[in-house]
């Protein structure tokens, strides 16, 4: 992993400093004692900042779209002849690429606008389960040597395996590799351990009785505090206004309503059919702890049973809602 | 000021018993989170925690509240009741840093000129027992820096403190005093106590962790509006709502309408600097149009504006938004980054 | 305890269409009970929330004057939920008014002064309250000459046009009403603002001049003031934000650590110049 | 809330057809004089492709007790492939509001062409007494 943090560094150095982007959006240290955040790197000197660890959690994919869009933005008042592109470098993992992928086939930009940087990967470590494996105590020092981390707290010291802390996206993630990328760093990285159960979480829910599917869901939204970290971060999630702050029609009240955050949740969760990597972002990014994954999970099962397609795939693999067959499945339609 | 004692293997009981009576809010746990919520018969008021996810600001200042509702007449809709009759109520367990949030809330819905009935009915009918922090609970926390203290009783009405086989607690003001005709027969609490207490106290102030120069940058505020600085902070902003729904301290909100069929209800939700939206005028014109102006409203309206207004920070150091940031844009860093400028 | 957030009845008994593109309306309202009225004591400058249950409030300055008792009126451009809902309405709907919010036009420090008064478009109505204010016969005394450039793009956008006639006809007060280009019945002025202020030129001597319009016209029309002799003290203006609760406390409407709602919306250019340029 | 414990209470439902056939479906059902239940409040659209799933789902929200939608069958859109982008999002949509714990009759997707006026008066009945066996509709509906 150093090693390829080391690749990284000089991949974006190499790009930034011979003009082919003109940002590159990786990751940093945070602050806090094991946190990786977001950064934005302009110049080639600050390369050294990125990093490349089991802490990198969010999707950087989200911030490609921003940044080429707020260039746009400061544009409208250039000549079209004097006006340039944006070009930015993105240290990618499999679900970042298949967001990418996403961005490209709904055509926010075009593909020369994003170079690449892909890099195997082997999952992240989930803040909230690692929280949950010490109790909810504060983590004050955390180390990764290989599969082994090394949690230390206010209570004292604990050692446990990064598989027990894993994202549950990562653990069945059947991209942990780019699917498209500009340069590869790197070894492709060996599937993850629980590709095979992708769906028994959805399986297990559906198998239960319809009142406790409502119970779950309606017990999971009443978490929500409404600061749509899950559509913020969300690579799939950028209309320029969301359903949710529209007026005119007001589709959803602007309070914590039971039913208005239901409703907006499974709204938002709907438009993400076709078009949900399963990055685990949303997830990561709630304050409260929503399993929105349960949801999301469902939807990225149906569209592989009844469209035999998968979310940012492939350039060539078209979002399952953008087309049609003439023999696709409908069991569902009512015949008196 | 009254000061007594009280058992550590009584307080459960005596807050279960309080709560027979009147609405009791405390800490409970549920599933990875601890939330302030109404404790009811068969739960457990927590009393070994560090600090609870939500601010208990909620109590005073609902997330979501009806102001009013109205009804279908002939010539339109018409006014039906006013809402937020509030029922006398104890908020066990607040950490002194959010314990003082109320004090400074107070400045906003308690303004000479106009009023905040649905707020000050709530804040004026609730006791708040504070429990004072013996150990800082988080490497977040920086109460020191904001003219906070783990020990401080501002805001608070009984101030509990752990004192290892016993709470010492302190009846502050009259409210308090009124609470302590409802715990029943506490013994006095003896000048040995009071000692331990100093002691602990000053320990605990040295042991906040984090140390920022909180009014200190307000001078270089006061002249660097346009400065390189806020070019920096606002990058990687999801532009969510977490720190300003998490801070005690933050109080901005909505007020929207929403009917049913004939009948609606005015209510006000929490509203955050943090969205686009929320200086979005009808003509297009956005005052504070990207997340950098928004980044600089949050950090002015806390470290300048407020002081500007009622010589009082707005944050109280308790490291929520530090610690929940989803991209950990740590407020910490933006006022020592300030300083060193 | 006076609930601030609960708007007073009031019945829409008046709706005059102002303008031939009919998106701006004025609206008298009167109030269902007498107590109200004797409460809702207002000066020029101030303005309200507009109240509809149902779809929210919007704030609007009010544009009658406290020397016309007996309703308050309102002129209103048809742009969101709230107002397109009041431009749909008729005679005899019952709604809300909040109010009176926010500063007055530096009423006490315009007496004994001469007043310059410059509008553009819609934006005239807190204007024309003050106007009438200092027309009316019992304080007319109090103010020295009364300039008045207002204007609109083409004639049909004039607001208050009969109001217009009859000041024009008054020799206590100088009416120079002027339309970015006229058409085939307009016999007035043609020019813009800036411009006619240009040609008016009233002298800073003892003098105050009140600005509302369009943000590009008060660009180009301050610089015609400065040249006039005109301090930053001399010139007010009112700023415009998204507001809710229009009492300092839903916390949008800040400029710096001042709230528009409540230490607005009215200030003088020295004022301004001490904010911090986020309006 | 009076009236859905009402005994008295009849299931309420909207139904989204398309302007083409099952809208000229219904007028037909009308002309031929065919009984089917007062309980459908009908809302013509363009295409069913046209209909956002979010009108569903409000729909269900504001309490309306079932939801149908109805558009030509594959094959005979008027905008040729309309109801088949509608297919497949209602097939998702089905799926989801089942899984999150909705009944799944509350909201039905069928096909009825303008020849089919008594194939509407059918799908009405049936509709209306899927939606009657469920009872009045409590999940998802907003009260203020």
């Amino acid at each position: 992993m150093e090693n390829i943090e080391k690749q990284v560094r000089e991949q974006a150095k190499k790009l930034l400093a011979d003009g082919t982007v003109d940002i590159v959006v990786g990751y940093e240290k945070g602050t806090l004692p094991f946190q990786t955040i977001p950064c934005f790197i302009t110049n080639p000197d600050d390369a050294e900042r990125l990093v490349w660890n089991r802490f990198c959690s969010v999707n950087l994919a989200k911030y490609v779209h921003d940044i080429i869009f707020a260039h746009k933005a400061s544009q409208v008042r250039t000549k079209p002849e004097e006006r340039t592109k944006k070009t930015v470098g993105i240290v990618a993992r499999g679900c970042t690429t298949r967001s990418l992928v996403i961005h490209l086939q709904e055509k926010q930009y075009d593909r020369d606008q994003v170079v690449i940087i892909g890099v195997p990967c082997t999952g992240y470590i989930a803040n909230k389960k690692l929280s949950m494996a010490v109790n909810g105590a504060e983590i004050t020092t955390c180390t990764v040597a290989g599969d082994a981390l090394s949690v230390e707290t206010k209570g004292g010291k604990r050692d446990i395996t990064v598989n027990e802390v894993l994202a549950d996206s990562c653990l069945t993630c059947r991209f942990n590799n780019p699917v498209i990328s500009d340069v590869m760093i790197g070894d492709a990285a060996p599937p993850m351990p629980d590709g095979e159960k992708e769906y028994n979480a959805v399986d297990a829910f559906e198998e239960l009785p319809i009142d406790e599917r409502w119970a779950y869901f309606t017990k999971e939204m009443a978490k929500c505090i409404r600061c749509y970290a899950c559509r913020n971060t969300c690579p799939s999630c950028y209309c320029k206004v969301c359903f949710v702050e529209q007026s005119q029609p007001r589709w959803v009240g602007a309070g914590i309503d039971e039913s208005d955050t239901q409703v907006f949740q499974f709204m938002r969760m709907f438009h993400m059919v076709g078009r949900c990597v399963d990055c685990g972002s949303c997830v990561e990014v709630c304050p409260m702890g929503v399993d929105l994954r349960k949801f999301l999970k469902k939807l990225d099962k149906d569209d592989l049973q009844l469209f035999n397609h998968r979310a940012g795939e492939s350039l060539e693999s078209a979002p399952s809602l953008s087309v049609h067959r003439e023999n696709d499945k409908e069991e569902f339609i009512f015949e008196p | 000021m009254e000061k007594r004692v009280i058992k550590k293997d009584a307080l459960a009981g005596i807050i279960k018993k309080m709560a027979e009576n009147m609405v009791v809010y405390a800490p409970v746990r549920d599933e990875d989170n601890v939330l302030f919520t109404v404790l009811e018969e068969e739960m457990e008021p927590l009393l070994e925690f560090d600090n609870t996810k939500n601010a208990p600001k909620n109590f005073f200042f609902p997330q979501t509240e009806v102001m009013m509702r109205y009804m279908k007449t002939e010539r339109g809709r018409e006014l039906s009741t006013v809402e937020g009759e509030a029922t006398p109520a104890v908020l066990f367990g607040v950490r002194p840093c959010d314990a003082r949030s109320f004090v400074l809330l107070d400045n906003v819905f308690n303004d000479p000129k106009y009023k905040d009935p649905y707020y000050i009915d709530r804040r004026e009918k609730t006791t708040i027992v504070s429990l004072a922090c013996v150990q800082p609970p988080y490497t977040t926390c920086f109460c020191t820096s904001v003219d906070g203290h783990p020990f401080s009783a501002e805001g608070a009405d009984v101030l509990l403190v752990d004192l290892g086989d016993t709470y010492l607690a302190e009846f502050v003001t009259p409210k308090g005093e009124e609470l302590l005709k409802k715990m029943g027969d506490l013994p006095a609490a003896d000048e040995a106590l009071e000692a331990k207490k100093e002691k602990l106290s000053d320990a605990a102030g040295k042991a906040v962790n984090g140390v920022v120069p909180g009014r200190a940058i307000k001078s270089w505020m006061d002249e660097n509006f346009e400065h390189p600085f806020w070019d920096t902070i606002h990058q990687s902003c999801l532009a969510c709502g977490t720190c300003t729904y998490l801070c005690p301290t933050c109080h901005c909100f909505d007020i929207t309408d929403e009917i049913k069929k004939e009948d609606g209800r005015r209510i006000r939700s929490w509203d955050s600097c943090m969205s686009w939206l929320f200086t979005m005028e009808t003509s297009g014109h956005n005052p504070r149009p990207s997340q950098k102006q928004r980044w600089r409203q949050r950090a002015m309206h806390k470290f300048k504006y407020f002081v500007d207004n009622y010589d009082a920070i707005a944050c109280v150091g308790c490291g929520r938004c530090v610690m929940y940031c989803p991209v950990n844009i740590d407020i910490r860093k933006i006022v020592t980054d300030i300083s060193n400028l | 305890m006076q609930n601030p957030y609960i708007p007073i009845p009031v019945d829409v008994d008046k709706v005059i269409t102002e303008v031939t593109t009919k998106d701006i309306k004025t609206f008298r309202l009167t109030f269902v009970n007498k107590e109200d009225e004797e409460r809702f004591s207002y000066m020029p400058g101030q303005f309200a929330e507009l109240s509809i249950f149902g779809k929210g409030e919007s704030p609007i300055g009010i544009a009658s004057s406290p020397t016309q008792p007996g309703y308050l009126e309102f002129t209103v451009q048809r742009a969101g939920v709230v107002t397109s809902e009041l431009h749909s309405i008729e005679e005899g709907f019952r709604m809300g008014v909040r109010g009176p919010l926010g500063n007055t036009w530096p009423i006490d420090y315009l007496k004994g002064k001469n007043v310059v008064i410059v509008g553009g478009g819609f934006a005239f109505t807190t204007l024309r309250s003050l106007i009438n204010y200092m027309i009316h016969e019992g304080n007319r005394a109090d103010f020295g000459k009364i300039t008045v450039v207002y204007g609109a793009r083409e004639p049909g956008l004039l607001i208050y046009k009969d109001e217009l006639a009859a000041w024009e006809k008054r020799d206590d007060i100088d009416m120079n009403v002027t339309v970015d280009k006229g058409d085939a019945t307009w016999t007035g002025r043609e020019g813009f603002v800036p411009a006619v202020c240009e040609q008016v030129a009233p002298g800073s001597e003892n003098a105050v001049a009140v600005i509302c319009g369009p943000p590009i016209m008060i660009r180009f029309t301050l610089p015609v003031f400065f040249n006039l002799g005109f301090s930053k003290d001399n010139i007010y203006t009112s700023l415009e934000m998204r507001m809710k609760c229009g009492i300092g406390k839903c916390g949008r409407c800040n400029v710096g650590s001042k709230y528009v709602c409540k230490d607005g919306p009215v200030f003088s250019l020295a004022e301004l110049d001490k904010l911090t340029k986020e309006y | 809330m009076t009236e859905k414990t009402n005994e008295n209470w009849e299931p309420k439902i909207i139904a989204f057809v398309c302007n083409w056939c099952t809208y000229a479906g219904a007028d037909l059902a009308g002309i031929s004089r065919l009984q089917y239940p007062p309980n459908v409040r009908l809302v013509r659209l363009p295409c069913s492709g046209r209909v956002n799933p979010f009108y569903v789902v409000k729909a269900l929200q504001e309490g309306m007790d079932g939801v149908l939608v109805s558009g030509c069958h594959p094959g005979e859109c008027h905008y040729i492939s309309g109801n088949l982008s509608a297919r497949r999002k209602f097939a998702m949509l089905k799926n989801f509001l089942s899984y999150v714990g909705i009944e799944p009759d509350r909201a039905i997707f069928t096909w009825v062409s303008a020849s089919e006026g008594e194939k509407f008066s059918q799908v009405i009945k049936g509709v209306t007494e899927k939606v009657r066996a469920l009872g009045p509709a409590q999940k998802l509906v907003k009260k203020l």
